[in-house]
């Protein structure tokens, strides 16, 4: 299989993530763009699980694993979150991230 | 055992001192005093006894004696090793010595804001750092206990000092450390370059036996001559010093200048010259020169100072400056007349800020201007004390400063074969000629100094004041600074005599 | 290895994690029984837990054995035991200084306890964790109770900003960190670090695979705080309940390394001279910007949380210095890790005990507050300059070994960036010590404002642990070669 | 041998000097009984070991026979020479500091002179100083004084010397300074001090490179050194040049003479102790010490001879003008004293000589002058006249005193005198001749103002306020017992080659071969030229003061006057231009400017510069001052940290940006590393 396809796809998705986490106000928005860059990982593991099969041979099947613990942590994570920006928007009103500037210097 | 325990129980009897100090309740906070008192005393009598065993044959005798080596960090071997020779001892009795008189001070007069227990904890504190310095052989253990004596003396100057102490605090505090991280830096240095060991006498026995290459040395004697320059202190690196002890309460001047610079100077015996002899007949011009320069920039300042202490202090950068223009000739001369300027300038600036300190005590100002002279009116006992030590500080023969000065000169005039090898014979003689022109500038200062305090006639308010003349606790205190300041001038061989055959020993890595 | 062995258990192994497991668990049900007032007894229980892990861990370090579970992906070895043990001392102390806070604010005691337990857990994981799924597992358990823990004051908005910039950078770091693993996996096509570290040594450098690396380093660099990683940190400490702070700064820094000093001294190590020295530049901007904006702070937390992050910088020293297949120096590098870092959770708990203990008085934490503390309670003010004093690496305290440990391996390296590196932190030290300095000014030579505050009372537990740890901060010194003879024997290093 | 116990005559007054410090008030005498006890067993000690010291070189030059018939000495006997001492102290390697004694015929001389002006002074004293208040603490410092003038003279060390040296320099200033409270005298000690600790650099120069030459601190070493040979020559120089320098400064020869004169603040009986008789000449006997390697030195004998003939006609003249009686014998001494440093460029025994002499009758000057302004309470010349009825002790002695200072045949000051004259004729060459001449001239302007202070004090009608009237006996004791040796003191020293072996030059030998090659002579023109030129002076002053000595032409001459008024301006030179303008002025507040600005200024911009890298200048501004190192460091990095901490924004996504820039940076450093 051919290895640049994946990868390529997968840069171009984590570099996605990266452009939505800086440029999005909207918290939920900022979520979803890590999400994105979660992605982006998972599809490297799983192309890369490909490949090495193919070289070395991998019993464990550690990428596949990997990519399903990515998932699982991936899933908490944005559970965690959104607890999080929900508590803010309670306390504050606004879900924008940099509106959160009470502390600085 | 007590060969091998005397230092350690005499340097740390008065961290103990401190330990207990603490314990003792607020509301009977001036037991401290006793308390503190009968510690120093106690630490006094046993460094004299060590003096004591010193003289009288062995242990030791001459070389190391009391020595004790333990491994502590044998990762690094970094070893607590103690020991004591003719040079570190004259400085490590005079430590306790000053201590206890310090301590038997505060009973006359302690600055505000009072508070014995913590003042009389951080000063036996200070005492195991200063007097631990002269007795480590390793370098890591010489370097804690280095560092150890700028915690003390920081709260004693911002807690207990004049209007600007905390300024001065800090700036005494950053600048040493400043140097001294440094230094550390280059004992770290020594440890990887040479035998893989911190040992002091071992990496001297390396310095001798010229392992470490000579670019090495170059960088390695900078980062120690950063860290002692510092302290002892060394112009350019002096402007913490004023500062200092200007604000410093009179204990802390009294143990600053008595005890503190002497630490910079005894590292250059101890450390610098043994183990980097080729780096220190290449320092050694510069070092010189830069002595000379203390000498006469340090009497120009003199000069120009309104403020007593500021004077004293400043007065300070020149006599150092003598001592290290001895060390700098890198002869057993010259290290023995620095070790005698080191014990002079001891003896004497510590008398001096007692006295100056009981002056301003009374006037409630160190300005000149303000006491308006005639203090021998006054209080005609402390003008007579003033005006001793002063005299002595000026170099008056046959009081101990005189020795320290005119031998350094002497070894000034004939610096060791190495120098004279590298052609700095004439430089050397150009150095003792200048230095010998401070001598006249240093009396200069001392006699303005005198006109303006202690001559004349005092001002009427002063005069109406009923000042009160040298207490009994101050004669005290002083009393055996006095003695001492006679009997060392008038029979050097009490000095000389103990640190000549160490002075021969340590440098023979030099070729002397 | 195959899934058999990769399925193998040794409890014994993980008696330690199963015991700080077990007791979070109790703690979350127990709590659903008590009321009131009552709920701050579950602070005991997990303190119990604490212990019996504790007694686990000394229980595998008489029996000697490396042991491991789960094939090698998890190794008991004293490396392993040497970081369990410090983790679990910490979570202790940290336990300690919760205690009061807690059970005044009264919220979430249960689950604060639980979350505290379970984030422990992830780094009792962390050392033994010997491949980059489970290193990544460990990781994201720590983190991931830290986010809401740094929210617990849920009606503060600081603890809720601070929770957030926290959960984002924490997510954004896995992304990139997780983006890198993939990476390094499928150049090595392995996950076990000692793989990882075979196929490096084996093939060629390849650039991509150096970017990845880098994407790993960066992920832990933002666990350690290190500079541009580190801009949450001040904020999140400053928003967090203190003793999550105590967490945040000690133990969680201290686990960030811990699974970095795995990855660049195990896995990494081939290719040392490739980030050897771009962690050096690291380790200057790191100990150097954290320091200088130290130096203007009047809050207290937030001039601590600087000052941790200068930590950060000192710690990155001896990785500056890796040379790949020079085992004895290393070693010596991989030692002074572990001695600044034992070091320096001593101290730095003990100083935030201290800001915890005066933040009853005064909630505000200004610096300012600090005034006359000397007069008001000695003790309390002579263990916090016990600890400044520490932190400043000035002796006799145990921060001076550690700085002498960070020096003692920068000049071994004999490098130019060594020295350079040796430099820094001479200069930063001297920094450094303005700002701690100026505290101790503050507490020992200003007036109380009037009129004079109440005298602090710190509490039973409170006190325990800074008198506890003022005493360790002295006592470490004198035993350095405890400590640093324990640090020799816990070296981990790439076989060859 | 008695000179064994030589070092007893130094010790005597030093123990004085500590019962009267300890118990001094308490005594029946208030301290004085001990002084005076101290110096007459030192006095008699002194003739002891003089007549022990003295008999030993007599026999042998006796043996040798008349000067002139040079004949070798029988069996190689030497001149008196003992030195015994113990070790005070090593100073490593083979350098020691001894204490010892050297007692040789200069020795036992200078303990004649100090001890009898001391004995005298002490008994004088009592009477001058009985109702002050400072009464004891005076009796200690001329015991120190005395203690310290014999332990400079005994030395055998040149450290222990410069010790004698430095605390007779500290007791001059003590007693300069003894009424304390007018700042006249405050001034006056201080600048005694200072200028001669001026010349004292000169010695201490002088000693460290003798030492250093020769590595050895005792005087016979380094003498042994120069006879051995091998020096340097040019270092040798140096060395006796810079001492020149220290003899210049105590013996207050040109142009550090500024400070004897106003040494004239302390009480008179200091003046004619220190400042007459012993300390000022403590210059003298230092190059008379060396005389050996001063021989071995043409160059810095010639500059004394050049600094001797300055300086004793530059003197005379100011003592012209003087209104102020102890000034005009103040520059009468700095002129005798000249003479002696001039003496010793060319011979030994004149120059030492002239120096015994005149410690003798210029005490006894001193000491009347003491009596006389006792008696009109003021010290200026014009308070007085007509003292010769009230006061007729004082004036016959003061007489005779005069007499032999102008150098009247057959008095003291002629024969010694003449010596220096003749030895100069002599030696002749340039110097020679210049100190010839300018002595002979010397002589006549001595002769003027010491006929023009007799007849202002002595003749005419009194002018000041008060009755004046005959001191008591303690003071006109020392004067009458002065008076003897000033009037007969030169005949112990005849130029006659018949008495030659009997005589002073003998006694005082330090080496047999010199004596034999250096005949003292009579040279009949010189003496003759001298005496007229004294009696000129003498009538000459006379014919102008006669009649009306309050007009005092001298200062009617126009610009002299006046140049000799301000004392050519050097004490203008010194204390205003050097001292006050360029020293107190300049350069020491250029110190303190260079500490604080320069200093303190480099380490702080360097400090600045580093922690505000890339920062634009003017942003920095030179608000904060700049003060100190530290604080500059310190500000420097405050001055960063409170911009770096600007960064920290605390939008979490500017946090995010700079996360994933640095992230780049590093990886861009990663790919390109490899």
């Amino acid at each position: 299989m051919q290895a640049v396809f994946p990868l390529t796809f997968a840069a171009l998705l984590f570099s996605a993530g990266v452009y939505g986490v800086l440029s999005r106000r909207n918290a939920v928005l900022v979520l979803m763009s890590v999400e994105l860059m979660l992605a982006a990982v998972t599809v490297n593991l799983v192309a890369f699980h490909g490949l090495v099969t193919t070289d070395v041979g991998d019993p464990l099947l550690s990428g596949q694993a990997f990519a399903l613990f990515v998932m699982a942590v991936g899933a908490a994570e944005v559970g965690v979150g959104l607890a999080i920006v929900l508590l803010l928007y309670r306390n504050r009103a606004t879900v924008n991230v940099d509106d959160a500037d009470l502390m600085k210097y | 055992m007590w060969e091998a325990s005397a230092l350690t129980i005499t340097v740390f009897l008065p961290l103990v001192g401190a330990a207990l100090i603490t314990l003792i309740p607020k509301a009977k906070e001036e037991a401290a005093k006793p308390v503190a008192l009968g510690v120093s005393l106690l630490a006094f009598l046993l460094s004299l006894a060590i003096l004591a065993g010193y003289y009288l044959g062995p242990p030791g005798g001459e070389g190391l004696a009391y020595q004790l080596r333990v491994d502590w960090i044998p990762v690094i071997d970094a070893s607590y090793h103690v020991a004591i020779d003719g040079i570190s001892l004259p400085l490590f009795v005079l430590s306790y010595l000053l201590t206890f008189l310090c301590a038997v001070y505060t009973f006359h007069h302690l600055e505000e804001p009072g508070r014995p227990k913590a003042f009389l904890s951080l000063m036996l504190l200070l005492q195991t750092g200063m007097a631990g310095t002269f007795v480590a052989f390793d370098l890591v253990l010489f370097f804690v206990f280095w560092e150890l004596v700028l915690v003390p003396m920081y709260f004693m100057i911002g807690i207990w000092g004049g209007p600007r102490r905390e300024y001065a605090a800090v700036k005494f505090f950053l600048y040493t450390l400043f140097g001294s991280v440094f230094m550390l830096v280059a004992f770290i240095a020594l440890y990887f370059a040479g035998p893989g060991t911190f040992d002091i006498v071992a990496l001297q026995q390396a310095g001798a036996a010229g392992e470490f290459g000579l670019t090495f040395q170059r960088l390695a004697f900078l980062g120690i001559f950063l860290g002692l320059a510092v302290k002892v202190p060394m112009w350019p690196f002096h402007t913490w010093l004023p500062d200092a002890h200007t604000e410093a309460p009179t204990v802390g001047s009294v143990l600053l200048a008595g005890i503190l610079l002497k630490m910079g100077t005894y590292g250059f015996v101890r450390i610098a010259l043994p183990i980097l002899p080729d780096a220190a007949v290449e320092y050694a011009p510069i070092i010189g020169a830069l002595a000379v320069i203390a000498i006469l920039y340090g009497a120009l300042c003199c000069l120009a100072q309104t403020d007593l202490k500021r004077l004293i202090a400043f007065s300070s950068v020149g006599h150092m400056g003598f001592v290290m223009l001895g060390i700098a000739t890198l002869t057993p001369v010259g290290v023995n007349a620095a070790i005698f300027g080191m014990i002079a300038h001891g003896i004497i600036t510590g008398m001096l800020f007692f006295a100056v300190g009981s002056i301003k005590e009374r006037y409630h100002s160190r300005a000149i201007a303000d006491i308006g002279g005639g203090v021998l009116q006054t209080m005609p006992r402390m003008g007579a004390v003033l005006t001793f030590v002063a005299i002595a500080s000026l170099g008056l023969p046959p009081l101990p400063g005189f020795w320290g000065e005119v031998v350094a000169l002497y070894a000034a005039f004939n610096p060791a074969e190495a120098l004279v090898d590298a052609g700095f014979l004439t430089f050397f003689r150009v150095l003792m000629v200048l230095g010998a022109i401070g001598t006249v500038l240093t009396a200069g200062y001392f006699l303005n100094m005198l006109q303006k305090v202690t001559m004349g006639t005092a001002p009427a308010r002063w005069r109406e004041a009923d000042l009160s003349d040298v207490s009994a606790i101050e004669w005290g205190a002083w009393s055996p600074l006095l003695v001492m300041t006679v009997a060392i001038g008038l029979v050097p061989v009490l000095v000389f005599g103990i640190t000549d055959p160490a002075v021969s020993a340590v440098l023979t890595a030099l070729g002397a | 290895m195959d899934v058999d062995q990769a399925t193998q258990i040794d409890l014994f192994a993980l008696a330690p994690e199963l015991a700080v497991l077990g007791a979070s668990l109790l703690v979350l049900l127990i709590e659903l029984f008590l009321h009131g007032p009552r709920k701050r007894f579950v602070n005991p229980i997990a303190v119990l837990g604490v212990l019996v892990a504790f007694g686990f861990v000394v229980a595998l370090w008489l029996d000697g054995a490396q042991r491991s579970s789960f094939g090698q992906m998890f190794v008991v070895d004293d490396y392993a035991l040497a970081f369990k043990g410090f983790f679990l001392a910490v979570a202790l102390f940290v336990l300690l200084i919760s205690y009061r806070y807690f059970s005044e604010i009264r919220t979430f005691q249960g689950e604060y306890y639980f979350l505290m337990l379970a984030a422990f857990l992830g780094m009792m994981l962390m050392p033994s964790a010997r491949d980059l799924v489970m290193l990544f597992i460990a990781l994201e358990l720590v983190s991931v109770p830290g986010f809401i823990m740094a929210g617990l004051r849920k009606f503060d908005l600081r603890s809720n900003e601070g929770a957030m910039k926290f959960f984002l950078f924490g997510v954004l770091s896995a992304a990139v960190l997780l983006f890198g693993l993939s990476i390094v996996y499928g150049f090595t096509g392995t996950t076990t670090l000692e793989g990882v570290a075979a196929s490096l040594s084996a093939g060629e450098a390849n650039p991509l695979l150096l970017a990845a690396t880098l994407f790993v380093i960066a992920g832990f660099g933002f666990k350690v705080s290190a500079v541009p990683f580190h801009f949450w940190a001040p904020d999140t400490y400053e928003g967090a309940p203190i003793p999550v702070t105590a967490f945040l700064a000690v133990a969680s820094k201290a686990a960030g390394f811990a699974g970095l000093l795995q990855v660049t001294f195990v896995a990494f190590e081939p290719l040392a001279d490739v980030w050897a020295p771009v962690l050096g530049v690291v380790a200057i901007l790191t100990m150097t910007l954290g320091n200088l904006t130290a130096l203007t702070q009047t809050n207290m937390v937030r001039l601590l949380a600087y000052s941790s992050v200068a930590h950060a910088g000192y710690v990155l020293v001896p990785f500056a210095v890796v040379q790949p297949g020079d085992a004895a120096l290393n070693a010596d590098a991989f030692s002074a890790v572990l001695v600044y870092l034992f070091a320096y959770g001593a101290m730095n708990i003990g100083a935030f005990a201290v800001v915890i203990a005066v933040a009853r008085r005064h909630p505000g934490r200004r610096v300012s507050d600090y005034a006359g503390l000397g007069q008001r309670s000695p003790g309390l003010a002579v263990a916090l300059t016990t600890f400044l004093v520490s932190l400043g690496g000035i002796p006799p305290l145990v921060g001076f070994v550690a700085k002498l440990a960070v020096f003692f391996v920068a000049v071994e390296a004999g490098t130019t960036l060594g020295i350079v590196l040796a430099a820094a932190v001479a200069i930063n030290t001297v920094i450094s010590l303005v700002y701690y300095l100026r505290v101790a000014r503050v507490v020992w030579m200003e007036e109380a404002p009037e009129p004079e505050p109440e005298p602090v009372q710190p509490g039973l537990a409170l006190g325990f642990t800074v008198g506890g740890l003022a005493v360790v901060t002295v006592a470490l010194f004198v035993l350095a070669p405890l400590l640093w003879g324990a640090a020799d024997q816990a070296v981990l290093i790439a076989s060859g | 041998m008695f000179s064994e116990w030589a070092w007893l005559i130094p010790a005597l007054p030093a123990v004085s000097v500590l019962i009267i410090t300890f118990t001094g008030r308490a005594l029946p005498r208030r301290g004085a009984e001990v002084g005076l006890v101290a110096m007459a067993a030192a006095l008699v000690l002194s003739l002891v070991v003089a007549w022990e010291v003295f008999s030993h070189n007599a026999g042998i030059t006796q043996a040798i026979g008349p000067a002139g018939e040079a004949q070798a000495a029988p069996g190689g006997a030497e001149a008196f020479l003992l030195e015994r001492g113990l070790t005070l102290t090593p100073l490593g390697g083979d350098l020691t500091v001894e204490l010892g004694m050297r007692v040789d015929g200069l020795t036992a001389m200078m303990f004649l002179l100090v001890s009898a002006v001391s004995l005298m002074v002490h008994v004088y004293s009592v009477g001058y100083l009985r109702d002050d208040p400072r009464f004891t603490y005076f009796f200690a410092l001329l015991s120190l004084f005395s203690f310290s003038m014999l332990l400079l003279v005994i030395a055998s060390d040149l450290l222990v010397l410069l010790v004698g040296w430095e605390l007779v320099g500290i007791c001059s200033f003590l007693l300069i300074g003894f009424w304390w409270e007018d700042k006249h005298n405050q001034d006056a000690s201080i600048k005694a001090f200072l200028t001669t600790k001026l010349g004292d650099v000169g010695l201490i120069i002088g000693v460290v490179a003798l030492a250093g030459m020769f590595g050895t601190f005792s005087i016979q070493g380094v003498l042994d050194g120069i006879a051995a040979g091998g020096f340097e020559q040019g270092l040798l120089t140096f060395a006796l040049l810079a001492m020149v320098l220290g003899a210049v400064g105590k013996s207050a020869q040109f142009p550090l003479h500024t400070w004897l004169p106003d040494a004239m603040a302390g009480p008179t009986p200091v003046s004619a102790l220190i400042h007459a008789a012993t300390m000022v000449t403590a210059g003298v006997f230092l190059v008379a010490r060396l005389f050996p390697a001063y021989q071995a030195a043409p160059a810095a004998q010639a500059t004394l001879a050049v600094i001797g003939a300055i300086t004793l006609v530059m003197a005379g003249l100011l003592a012209l003008v003087q209104t102020d009686l102890k000034k005009v014998l103040a520059y009468s001494t700095v002129s005798q004293l000249g003479y002696m440093v001039a003496a010793l460029s060319f011979s030994y025994v004149a120059g030492i000589f002239h120096l015994f002499t005149h410690g003798f009758f210029k005490a006894l000057l001193f000491l009347g002058a003491g009596s006389v302004i006792h008696a009109a309470h003021s010290n200026h010349m014009t308070d007085m006249g007509g003292l010769r009825r009230v006061m007729p002790v004082t004036f016959w002695t003061f007489l005779a005193g005069s007499l032999a200072l102008i150098a009247i045949p057959p008095l003291a000051g002629f024969w010694s005198k003449d010596e220096i004259l003749v030895a100069a004729f002599e030696a002749g060459g340039y110097t020679g001749g210049l100190v010839l001449v300018l002595g002979l001239l010397g002589g006549l302007i001595t002769a003027f103002y010491m006929t023009r202070a007799l007849y202002l004090v002595f003749a005419g009608e009194f002018r000041g306020h008060g009755h004046p009237h005959e001191s008591e006996p303690a003071m006109t004791a020392p004067l009458v017992a002065l008076a003897v040796p000033a009037v007969a003191i030169g005949w112990i020293n005849l130029p006659f080659p018949a008495v030659q072996p009997l005589s002073f030059s003998s006694w005082v030998m330090f080496d047999v071969d010199y004596w034999v090659a250096n005949p003292i002579e009579l040279n009949a023109a010189i003496a003759a030229l001298a005496t007229a030129l004294a009696l000129a002076g003498v009538l000459g002053a006379r014919a102008i003061y006669r009649e009306a000595p309050e007009r005092d032409p001298v200062h009617h001459l126009g610009l002299l006057s006046h140049v000799l008024e301000r004392r050519y301006y050097l004490d203008d030179l010194y204390t205003d231009l050097i001292a006050r303008t360029a020293v107190r002025d300049r350069l020491a507040p250029a110190a303190v400017w260079f500490s604080d600005r320069v200093l303190d200024g480099a380490v702080y911009w360097s400090g600045r510069g580093t922690a505000a890298l890339g920062r634009v200048l003017y942003d920095t501004g030179d608000q904060r001052g700049i003060d100190g190192a530290i604080n500059g460091l310190g500000a420097s990095a405050l001055w960063s940290g409170a911009r770096m901490r600007l960064a920290q924004s605390g939008n979490v996504q500017l946090y995010a940006g700079a996360l994933f820039i640095g992230v780049f940076v590093l990886a861009v450093v990663f790919a390109t590393g490899a």
